[in-house]
């Protein structure tokens, strides 16, 4: 049985310059009420891996009203433009990437990977001080693994072991976050009994999730 | 010709060059204009990159569900072929070549079919999103943007000389005035737009057009 | 639509020295129907990509039975005395291949990735002759992408858009198989209408899917 | 002693390490046993490698399902906390660490802790199959096995001589005669069954083994 908490209660353990993740793309699929918690509990320094920075007031986005991060790493903050102020300004260390990239980076950091060859970024800015690799005649970039301390999750619905489901396309990075970070909170819709998720249709396992929170 | 009509013009042309059953993956912008001019029985996959296909018509404000949103976070519907996936899936399937065109804007395209579209420095920056894996990952990349700057200046050039978001990939370049196909040695000029002359065509443009009078198509 | 037909129709296109994989653990979720097809055929020469090569008389092991291969990339053969005799004897050219790296090679096969970096394997024979990169003091093998000609795969359901479902333990290596393959062939149990699949549930996109062949 | 007591007795104390809510992967053969042994109130998840998490118990033969079996091929069913994936998924589990123990048989088990048990040369070869990702992913290694090979030789030895599963990863070792406990520096004995004396083990061991008399436990 996995533990149910309130968001507050969950996020107590966060503490300054850990790693989070947070799910989400431009605020779909993001926790709110998790997020929301973190900024009341006011905790600075972070580095957070995100798709994006959202929009002023939506999920990650209020990370950035509150200015609680040190470092980003994301592929997209168009939608903030706090977000591109700070990276010019030097206020936030942003590390801009292509977003597959950055998909496969949590992959990796989940799977026990030591990074993936891929064919995006070469010959643009996204290559440099990253090491080229040669396969079958095509240069790949090598790109590490990324990893977290905490990860802070949207499901549709979990059951009480933890099992979740997901919707639409609120699904988009949760699931490879889920796998890369030490501790996992995640905010449902509904909490079920046992059972009522086919296990066919579970998309993360439980065996991920340490915190469960129920949302809206 | 009014903004509007331009975009409508090179959002039906860019229609043509999509096939019955293709998995298509349109740029946020103009781009999502070109699912309105399908020819007729030709029915396509959209892609999402926020991790779905079957991306169907905008639904009416009441009806729109806060988890469906399409890759510039508008609310869209799923059709009944879709299905949905996590963004590990969504980039295995642009960058796995699963794509079969990807249609997107540009802010410079040169003669080796270098694409430049997501930076320009000076200005405050974005980020690439999802763009750099669709140019590398789509089998056919599509450009489709007007012919030229608002300040009367070309946007395809020799050389491209903002920051690249891929090299060497784009297929085939779509304006209001013209269709230009990528090749290996260049840029080849195959269509004019309707009450357009190749010599506007040829000095609105910065790099060097190859093409036969005789066989050049007009849309 | 995707197009319906039977097995030995479908399998009309595999010609000698075509590369397949095939699906399946030990003979479950292999795609019986197919396989059969395929020795009906009698297609020699061919390179097989798959777990395991099963039991004589069962799964790919009816390949091993009428000799049709002369390449094999496995993790496991213990359960068909033939391959380990062909092996021995040089009749067939078998690349172990640790099981999780398998998965990994196939799956970057499918989504464009020019290799992954495994420490699996790292200090064993199944090092040799390949690439070590270290990460983060780290030591990993560079392992490439595999790619097929033809996929023959099982799957419990499709809809009429080829969007798959798996029950169980039959899911194994089908999905990652359907993305890495140029023609994609899947024998399901039953094939159902358009929608009675949820979009959430479904594992392996239609879009994938080449021909579908009703089996058992 | 009987081979089958020998069995029940390792399966037994393997038991004892494993601690509520561990996600364990069993290999093939003995250590499958481990799991009706486990102490009261103790309740794992059992990872398969074929894809599910929460192996229960073998059905009545009129109820096996074609589509659940076990990573040897066995018939099993799946418990109300259990779920399905696929083979990647299934082996990032594995590789990415969220295996708390696997334990595994040996040919071999040497003093830096590499293992061997996938290969005898000149021997009919089986494959490794998932063993190598196991036994360097999973978080802790437990070797369970017999003591000594059949002729009486010794399995935990100075060095492994047959072809390695992986280097340096097994944590610990748990046979008929003895628990070891494997350290940087060497191996530790740390407990011996009951009826066996430390000569007798020592005997039996190929390797130094390092000890306290007095902290000996008995199991």
């Amino acid at each position: 049985m996995v533990k149910i908490c309130t968001a507050n209660e969950a996020v107590k353990d966060i503490s300054e310059g850990m790693c989070i993740m947070i799910g989400g793309f431009l605020g779909v699929g993001t926790p709110e009420g998790l997020v929301q918690a973190l900024v009341d509990k006011g905790t600075k320094n972070l580095t957070v891996i995100t798709n994006d920075s959202a929009f002023p007031g939506v999920g990650v986005g209020k990370l950035q009203d509150s200015k609680q991060m040190s470092t980003l790493y994301t592929s997209y903050i168009g939608g903030h433009p706090e977000s591109g102020r700070c990276m010019e300004e030097g206020d936030l260390k942003i590390i801009l990437t292509p977003q597959g990239t950055l998909a496969e980076q949590i992959r990796a950091g989940g799977s026990g990977l030591g990074g993936i060859l891929t064919p995006t970024g070469v010959g643009t800015v996204v290559e440099e001080g990253k090491t080229q690799i040669v396969v079958a005649d095509k240069t790949y970039l090598l790109e590490e693994p990324l990893k977290a301390d905490v990860a802070l999750l949207k499901a549709y619905k979990a059951d009480c072991h933890g099992n979740l489901i997901y919707r639409f396309s609120a699904r988009n990075f949760n699931p490879l976050m889920a796998m890369a970070a030490r501790t996992v909170i995640v905010e449902v819709e509904e909490i079920v009994e046992a059972g009522a998720i086919e296990p066919d249709n579970v998309i993360t396992p439980g065996i991920f999730v340490d915190l469960l929170v129920k949302g809206r | 010709m009014a903004q509007m009509d331009k975009r409508v013009r090179i959002a039906k042309r860019v229609a043509k060059e999509l096939h019955d059953g293709d998995v298509v993956n349109l740029g946020i912008g103009m781009p999502t204009l070109v699912a309105n001019y399908l020819s007729h029985g030709v029915s396509i996959v959209l892609h999402s990159e926020n991790g779905f296909l079957g991306i169907g018509p905008e639904p009416q404000a009441e009806l729109a569900d806060k988890d469906l949103v399409n890759a510039g976070g508008k609310p869209v519907t799923i059709q009944e072929n879709g299905c949905c996936f996590d963004s590990a899936m969504s980039f295995a399937i642009i960058r796995g070549g699963h794509v079969d065109t990807t249609v997107l804007g540009a802010l410079e395209v040169d003669e080796q079919g270098n694409l430049a579209n997501w930076m320009v420095p000076g200005k405050r920056i974005s980020g690439m999103g999802g763009a750099m894996d669709l140019v590398v990952g789509a089998k056919k990349i599509i450009i489709a943007m007007e012919h030229n700057n608002k300040d009367g200046t070309a946007k395809i050039v020799k050389q491209c000389s903002l920051p690249l978001t891929a090299k060497a990939e784009v297929d085939l370049i779509i304006t209001d005035m013209a269709v230009i196909a990528v090749h290996q040695d260049g840029l080849y000029l195959t269509e004019i737009a309707e009450g357009t002359t190749v010599e506007e065509v040829v000095a609105a443009t910065g790099a060097q057009l190859f093409f036969s009078e005789d066989n050049l198509g007009i849309f």
